[in-house]
């Protein structure tokens, strides 16, 4: 018989019903995803990126896909945070589920206005620190590709709020673990990895980018060897949490990620596939867990690293 | 038309909650490549059957493995999405204008205006003769209907545009270009279009000259498909000279005539 | 009617009579797909990386598929220098066919000896310098995240060889523009990009990772966007020619990476695939040019950065 | 066996070239997921139809996207691939060895020493009763065919190894295991063996410690199926207690039963 298994974990301070979230950018505020699935059954939600203002976004074409992935540059759009504060996250008031907030700033001090701002909003679990968007041309991925800065962002960001906070990581650096390490140092709670890989695609017809954008982030099924590689290395070396994501599909994909070292697992891209994918994996995780007599996910969390 | 294809599906639930202009989010194949569902506009309703068809052109290689399903087969739908066509006033004359593929969603709200008893006079444009699509069902659903082709191989030679705005602005209607509005039919209540991006931009171009309302069905590359992702943005006026983007699978896939900004 | 269309390139001296050569690792020495494709018809041959001293290669599995991709751990397997120009190379002499030998050191030394090894070879067109391998421990991807490093491997090898020589550098860099720059100052006399991407993946019934060297390196469609990215980004900043790869299928493929600013195209994991993916791609370009009147492959050679 | 397909494809230049012990490298699908190429051993050759046969367990998407394929599709394939058996000198007595699906090569091999008058003793096993394969094909070309299963259902009760060693060893051959070699079928001139890995290793035990000659056909991850990309190694000896990997594409499937390194 079936033992009952422990699906509950803590990413730096918030806890989680169960390992499974969504990849900001990917599930909207989270409403958007309600027709199609409970969203009191996540662990938690990571909402859209939002910034100080507003802002309106790239030019479109937005979005091509490529072989088993999909490129994307959005650039932001978001209504700004006071707006996002007052109008969206309202709206997620019904649920028992923690919503955390993924920002973005062209500035340090940009980044410490927003964790400042949103440390006062109750409903706010905890925030997510973008610093490895692709997409805009000032800060993002420039902050994430150099640990010192990196590390600057994140004790701005530390400084501003006594919530968890999460410090997204760019795979386009040459050592994740150096970017993860200061970042570590600076006073992070959790590590989420990774953000999109820097790509493009030209369209043969009219020979040029196809993006409005020119390049773009690469997401989806593609990056997933990638990413697993990434948390593997970061997990060795930096003692924090680890919300691992890339190209998660299905359950079996998820356990990689634990395996590797992931605390939790967001999932992004195939939501775009299947809307029913969050939930879908957290019930897939609960059995494979069952099958296996593991009686708590949290002895998953790393163990493809014992020999 | 060559390379088009029209698909029934059961689906009960879609079939009862679907409005006109509305599309599905279909998944073609059945691996990660393709990775990503694709848009199509539901072309037409039998609600006492639970059925619900769709009219493709295969365009590349997801409609192609669409095009390959057997029958029988399940395919993976989300939907109804999007806004939909705002249905006129009774009694009101309307255009539907429409080129190549864009009649799909239009025939759907033929349907429904024929329920209401609305007619219409249709603008059908197409490359050649033989890529006119559903002449006969738009007649027998006793609309009027006005041909044009790019090769003048059917109806009047050129773009659909241009037979709409001859029709609308020939002498007393009486068509010097050779078509006209049937008697009554102008000016139009309102007008629908659904086509090629140049096509709708002059489409708008004309009616906002006559001070006509109009709305468009218009196409954008799509992720999610339920306003999630923010992909499939259309630039739309906003403010005093200002534009902002609205997302084409929740704003739309129809806005009205006045708001895209075209370019 | 079509024209009669100039496919012919000259990569770094190398002329070549159309722009699709081979991924080194993936066609062997070229012999074991001379039953599928004629040999004479490809712009060039690009062999499997050679060693000084001989190498047994890495425990299997030595390869995962992944979506789209594929994850490779060879560990540059090879009879060492000395035996492949005995033995291996004879066997290409009948071909009218350039071949570029891939060369892989695990110190600075080991990679100027191999250069001025080839050297005194006739039958060696040019030399391919792999500083990305990211399956051995000594040497490979370490020389190639660096841009000192990698300057001073192009200064030995260039040292040490009249023939061309051209660079492989590696994605797995913050900057590969600056990999690039250094690499071209030091004397290269082309580039080519990308390796592969390190990645891993997780065995989740074994809860071990599936590749026997644990990491290894991603290639195939799935990483064509990063490819394509890394081309556009070179060819603005760095005059040399490139010869693009990552994930080239169909000459649709081929025609991004040249219109992005790559001089040639390289055809690897596609191989494994389609054996006559080579001289398909080949054709396909020559009937693009001709479909689009385009007489001379080198009027497309970064076309798509021309607004 | 459940999940246990055979496919017959029309390939004259393959029927005619193909030696057992060889293996086809089958695209299952259309797409770039999975983008692979599946090895596939040679079961069965019709030279006359130009038939070629395989026979494949549904293991994971490769195959089950091959077990989709309809009746009259085109299925891409690479082969005659690898060194396939060595044939034994005439009037040798071999026996073969096969556990699970491992009876797909051996079948073709089966079948080609029928043509040349030998007579093999067959060890088939497998997990239950269900899952033997082929056993009436073998029998009706004329070879002794001993049966073992895991769980007893049918012959021998456990490994397929244990009822060879059982059968070679038995006292007088008189079947202490209950199952015996037919009379004069030992010792065999040469063992032939496919199956899963502990069982080729044991196998392999086996024969080295009585003495006889074999030969064992083994699987490896394979990317080109060619030779080229060094993919497929096998850690075989070499030299003074050193080791190579040779690739199971080229030098393989079938390698010398005392060269493989077990591990
Ligand atoms: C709301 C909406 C309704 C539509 N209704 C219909 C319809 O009823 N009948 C019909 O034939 N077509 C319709 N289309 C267009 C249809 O979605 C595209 O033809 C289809 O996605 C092409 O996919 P493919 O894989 O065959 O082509 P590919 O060229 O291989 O597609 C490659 C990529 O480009 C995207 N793409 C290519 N063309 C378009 C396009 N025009 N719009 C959006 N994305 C595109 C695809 O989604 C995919 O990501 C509609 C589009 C939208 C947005
Ligand atoms: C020379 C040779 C001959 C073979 N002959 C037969 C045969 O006649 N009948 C049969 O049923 N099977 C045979 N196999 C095994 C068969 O190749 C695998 O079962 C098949 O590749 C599994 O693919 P999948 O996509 O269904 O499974 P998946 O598990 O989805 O495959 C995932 C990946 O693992 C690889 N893989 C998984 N299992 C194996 C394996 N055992 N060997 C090699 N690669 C594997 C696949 O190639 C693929 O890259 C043979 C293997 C080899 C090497
Ligand atoms: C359309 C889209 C929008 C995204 N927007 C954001 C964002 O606003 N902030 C952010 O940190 N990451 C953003 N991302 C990155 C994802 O959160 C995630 O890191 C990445 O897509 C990898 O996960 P996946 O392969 O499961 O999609 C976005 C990704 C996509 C595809
Ligand atoms: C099996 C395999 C072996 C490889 N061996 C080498 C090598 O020896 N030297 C090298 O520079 N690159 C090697 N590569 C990298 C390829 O040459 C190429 O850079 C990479 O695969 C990207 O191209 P692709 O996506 O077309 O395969 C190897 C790749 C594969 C898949
Ligand atoms: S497709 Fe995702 S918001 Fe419209
Ligand atoms: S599969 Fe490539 S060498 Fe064997």
């Amino acid at each position: 018989m079936a033992v009952k298994v422990n699906l509950t974990v803590n990413v730096g301070g918030i806890q989680m019903k169960n390992p499974v979230t969504t990849a900001s950018g990917t599930f909207g505020c989270g409403l958007e995803y309600a027709p199609f699935v409970d969203l009191n059954r996540l662990g938690a939600v990571v909402v859209k990126g939002v910034t100080l203002a507003p802002r309106a976004g790239n030019p479109v074409p937005r979005l091509a896909e490529t072989p088993a992935g999909v490129l994307n540059s959005i650039g932001l759009q978001n209504p700004g945070v006071e707006k996002f504060i007052e109008e969206v996250l309202p709206g997620l008031a019904g649920y028992d589920l923690p919503v955390i907030v993924n920002i973005a700033g062209e500035t340090v001090e940009e980044y410490a206005l927003l964790a400042g701002r949103l440390d006062r909003v109750q409903a706010v679990a905890g925030i997510e620190v973008n610093i490895s968007c692709p997409n805009v041309k000032k800060g993002g991925m420039q902050f994430g590709s150099d640990p010192a800065m990196a590390a600057e962002v994140t004790r701005a960001v530390r400084a501003s709020t006594g919530k968890p906070v999460i410090v997204k990581l760019s795979p386009n650096v040459t050592s994740i673990v150096a970017v993860a390490r200061k970042v570590a140092e600076a006073g992070a709670d959790a590590l989420s990895m990774i953000n999109t890989l820097l790509g493009m695609a030209v369209d043969i017809r009219k020979r040029r980018p196809l993006l409005g954008n020119v390049t773009g982030g690469l997401s989806g099924p593609a990056v997933r060897p990638v990413a697993v590689r990434a948390v593997w290395e970061v997990y060795r070396e930096v003692d924090l949490p680890i919300i691992g994501m890339g190209g998660i599909t299905c359950a079996g994909d998820a356990i990689e990620f634990i395996l590797a070292g992931a605390t939790a697992v967001a999932v992004g891209t195939a939501n775009f596939v299947n809307p029913r994918a969050t939930v879908e994996i957290a019930e897939g995780i609960e059995r494979y867990l069952e099958e296996n007599g593991i009686r708590d996910i949290n002895e998953l969390v790393g163990a493809a690293h014992n020999e | 038309m060559p390379g088009c294809r029209r698909l029934t599906l059961a689906a009960p639930g879609v079939a009862a909650a679907a409005r006109p202009g509305q599309f599905l989010h279909v998944r073609c194949g059945n691996t990660l490549d393709p990775l990503l569902r694709r848009p199509i506009s539901i072309n037409a309703v039998d609600r006492e059957k639970g059925e619900v068809a769709v009219m493709y052109r295969v365009a590349g290689r997801g409609t192609a493995l669409l095009a390959g399903r057997r029958e029988g087969e399940a395919v993976s739908l989300l939907g109804p999405l999007g806004n939909g066509f705002s249905m006129p006033r009774n009694g009101e004359r309307v255009s539907a204008v429409a080129g190549g593929i864009g009649i799909a969603p239009l025939f759907f709200l033929l349907q429904e205006l024929k329920e209401t008893g609305i007619h219409a006079a249709v603008f059908l444009g197409a490359a050649t003769k033989g890529s006119l699509l559903l002449v006969r069902e738009i007649s027998d659903l006793g609309h009027a209907v006005l041909l044009s082709t790019d090769d003048g191989s059917e109806g009047f030679h050129g773009a659909v545009t241009d037979l709409f705005y001859a029709a609308g602005s020939c002498p007393g209607r009486g068509g010097a270009a050779g078509a006209c509005l049937p008697e009554g039919f102008f000016p139009p209540g309102r007008v629908y279009g659904c086509g090629p991006r140049g096509m709708l931009a002059r489409l708008c171009e004309i009616i906002e000259k006559w001070g006509i309302p109009g709305e468009v069905s218009l196409e954008e590359r799509m992720g999610c498909g339920v306003g999630a992702c923010l992909s499939c943005a259309c630039k739309t006026r906003h403010g005093e000279g200002g534009y902002r983007y609205r997302r084409v699978c929740a704003e739309g896939p129809v806005f009205p005539a006045g708001e895209v900004v075209w370019q």
